[in-house]
């Protein structure tokens, strides 16, 4: 398979794969968080806004009553 | 007393169109329309957090998020606009004394930027509002209507056409708002133009218009 | 050109364009990572001398490129923001610190961690190392003065004003690192730099540059799209857009 | 330029009235400097050893520590508003303030240096380079310390947030500083170095000035 000989070389890599291995853990979960809450945030903002609009409707009601 | 000595153009003409200042997503106030020609005055009125300041400090270009136009002699106010600038006065809440000057220090610092240095003027201005005694002071040492008294003494120091002032009676005696009221009056006479806010209704202005901010 | 440019102005239309664009360049970004991983990982050979640690190459060096990329973005945007007054701008601008920050901290961690094989320590003062902790730096300096600010518009043109600043200051801290580094430490540290990469290697670094940057894009066109609502919420098409989103 | 001299005039005059507020940073940088014998080794050749770096990053943390005094009071009663309105333009105002703070803060740490030099041994012949380094490079640090200050004054907690911003650049500064006092005193060629200092200075003299007043503006509004 590749350039390695077995599986167990792989996940070795030379008595380095400890080094290599943290490498790219470190990389995937800074760019997979990014990533999520880049994605969440349009999602979080649409429920942030229908709150915010409901409590400006919810104002202005109280408002319309407060001047009748 | 006289103390305004010099004739303004009457050509003189501020226009404000539709202008309003965006604070965080809302408009402070509704669009405001007015305009001031030569001789005339106007008191902008309106509740505490109306937008009073505000709309002053927009009027002099020292606020960025305004939306409609503001015209000097039918020339829009960009920053640059010299002109606009030669003929302003702003005097708002925050003074721009310095306390560590004499008041002297400070009348001819801010006459030498626009103006060639006149002691004589400073001196009637000072005795104007009646600090001429104070002459040598330092202003840290003066309370808070005598320094009052200092920064409207620019209104003389500086004759510039357009007055902007911002609650220019606060902190005054019964004696200084006369004065002040007289050398508005006076101002007004000769061609000039005032705008100011003011809490207290303003009686002794001729001609005071009113524009209520909402 | 104009009118696209004003166009690309408008957050409505970059909202909608974003939405439609994403997918397509999500799936992009996928295969082409990878692609980039297996080459890098499995198929492509050890360095001679560094053996297989080279293979953190194939991540880092693509994210020293984009933290370097991104902060130009920054600063450029920034600069449109102000001269041209452009909301849109101005969101990118913001938009962009965040990934560029933690491109900028991946970079350094990465380099790091691959120092210690190379090196036999985690931290040299190498020129590279120096820089990029610098870049840090104003990554934070940026997110820190626009998180400041109350006013969002007055965030936006001082964060801009600190983007360009400290953009023209880049070229000359790398300079200044760089000489430092020469005079201290001598050119002993050139492992990093190969004169000539072989193309089983060349290969895999380029997809991954490449990857990187369609992430870069997807993720900064979800940010842009959650700041677009935010900014926007008094505008009649945000208003729908989250009513119809509840049903 | 009749306006610059005034508002530099100004200056002098406001910060002469109390010497404490400029004596401070040069208290600071003394005191510093001195921190580093008692810490580290009082060792003369050691000394003279860490003694471009120390005296570099203590005169960085003293300008550093000048500015808020300088633009902070300016901007908060309401005269910096004022001069605007009089019809100068920002980058004069900038320029003016950052000349003076050089004048009152700069330039005694320019003086001062060669006691300090000799404090931590450093020979003649690099106390002198570091002298005219400081002379070259303090300059530029009030410049950008002007852009730093001026986008921080409005803030509730600017302090901490301006040490941020500003020290990152800084660095090219202390860097070609600091290395032409130590090529200065193991005899070899400083020219270079200098000459990137006068480089540095001319390039932030163009530019800090208009970054600046865009910071004023957006913090006055």
């Amino acid at each position: 398979m590749g350039y390695f000989d077995s599986f167990n070389d792989f996940i070795h890599m030379g008595g380095h794969g400890f080094y290599v291995w943290l490498c790219y853990a470190i990389v995937f979960i800074g760019m997979v968080s990014q990533f999520v809450l880049a994605k969440l945030s349009a999602k979080k903002n649409i429920k942030l806004l229908s709150q915010y609009y409901r409590r400006a409707a919810a104002r202005k009601k109280s408002q319309a009553n407060n001047d009748s | 007393m006289e103390l305004i000595s010099s004739e303004f153009n009457s050509d003189n003409l501020i226009e404000i169109t539709n202008l309003t200042v965006i604070r965080s997503d809302f408009p402070v106030f509704s669009p405001v329309n007015f305009s001031l020609g030569a001789g005339q005055a106007m008191q902008i009125r309106g509740t505490n957090g109306a937008g009073k300041t505000t709309l002053l400090r927009a009027i002099c270009g020292l606020c960025h998020s305004l939306e409609g136009e503001i015209s000097w002699n039918d020339e829009v106010i960009t920053p640059a606009h010299q002109n606009f600038y030669q003929s302003l006065l702003y005097i708002g809440h925050a003074l721009g004394l310095k306390p560590k000057l004499t008041i002297e220090q400070n009348l001819s610092f801010f006459q030498q930027l626009r103006f060639e240095l006149d002691s004589q003027l400073i001196q009637e201005a000072m005795q104007a509002f009646g600090i001429a005694e104070l002459y040598d002071e330092y202003v840290a040492k003066l309370s808070a209507g005598q320094k009052r008294r200092v920064s409207l003494c620019r209104i003389i120091t500086e004759p510039v056409p357009l007055w902007i002032l911002d609650e220019p009676l606060v902190a005054l005696d019964v004696d200084g708002q006369q004065w002040m009221l007289d050398i508005c009056n006076q101002h007004l006479e000769r061609g000039g133009i005032l705008l100011i806010t003011s809490h207290q209704p303003i009686n002794g202005i001729h001609n005071l218009r009113e524009l209520t901010l909402s | 050109m104009w009118n696209w440019f004003f166009q690309l102005a408008s957050p409505k239309w970059f909202y909608t364009i974003a939405r439609k664009v994403t997918p397509w360049l999500s799936v992009l970004m996928y295969s082409l990572m990878l692609a980039g991983l297996v080459l890098g990982l499995i198929f492509s050979p050890a360095d001679y001398q560094q053996g297989n640690t080279v293979r953190i190459m194939y991540i880092h060096i693509p994210a020293a490129y984009m933290s370097m990329m991104i902060y130009v973005i920054m600063a450029v945007a920034g600069a449109i923001g102000l001269v041209w007054r452009m909301k849109m701008a101005h969101i990118v601008s913001v938009s962009c610190a965040s990934i560029g920050a933690m491109f900028t901290a991946l970079a350094l961690l990465t380099g790091a961690i691959w120092g210690k094989p190379t090196w036999g320590t985690y931290w040299v003062w190498d020129a590279r190392l120096t820089s990029e902790l610098i870049l840090l730096f104003l990554y934070l300096g940026f997110m820190a003065l626009h998180s400041a600010y109350d006013d969002k518009k007055a965030a936006d043109k001082a964060s801009a004003v600190l983007a360009l600043v400290g953009v023209v200051n880049i070229p000359i801290i790398h300079f200044s690192v760089e000489w430092w580094n020469t005079l201290h430490q001598g050119a002993t540290l050139s492992k990093l730099e190969k004169p000539s990469m072989d193309t089983s290697m060349l290969w895999p670094l380029l997809i991954m540059i490449v990857a990187f940057k369609l992430y870069f894009v997807v993720t900064l066109f979800h940010k842009i799209r959650g700041e677009i609502l935010l900014r926007e919420k008094q505008a009649s098409w945000v208003k729908k857009l989250v009513a119809d989103s509840k049903q | 330029m009749k306006n610059f001299n005034r508002i530099v005039t100004r200056e002098l005059s406001v910060v002469f009235r109390s010497q404490s507020e400029f004596v401070y940073p040069l208290a600071f940088f003394i005191m510093v400097t001195s921190m580093f014998p008692l810490a580290v080794t009082p060792e003369p050749a050691q000394l003279a050893f860490i003694a471009p770096g120390v005296i570099w990053v203590a005169a960085l943390l003293s300008l550093l520590l000048s500015l808020n005094a300088f633009y902070q009071s300016d901007f908060q009663d309401g005269s910096l508003e004022q001069m605007l309105l009089a019809g100068v333009s920002g980058s004069l105002i900038i320029l003016a303030k950052a000349f003076a703070n050089w004048i009152v803060t700069g330039l005694p740490l320019v003086l001062i240096a060669p006691i300090i030099g000799v404090l931590l041994n450093l020979e003649l012949q690099a106390n002198m380079i570091a002298m005219l380094a400081l002379l070259i490079g303090t300059p530029s640090l009030c410049l950008i310390g002007a852009i730093g200050i001026n986008l921080t004054v409005g803030l509730r907690n600017g302090g901490v947030l301006l040490t941020l911003l500003v020290l990152p650049l800084f660095i090219p500064i202390l860097i070609f500083g600091a290395s032409a006092v130590e090529a200065a005193s193991i005899g070899k060629n400083y020219s270079g170095q200098l000459a990137i200092l006068a480089a540095i200075l001319i390039l932030s003299l163009m530019l800090a000035p208009f970054a600046a007043a865009a910071a004023m503006k957006i913090s006055i509004d």
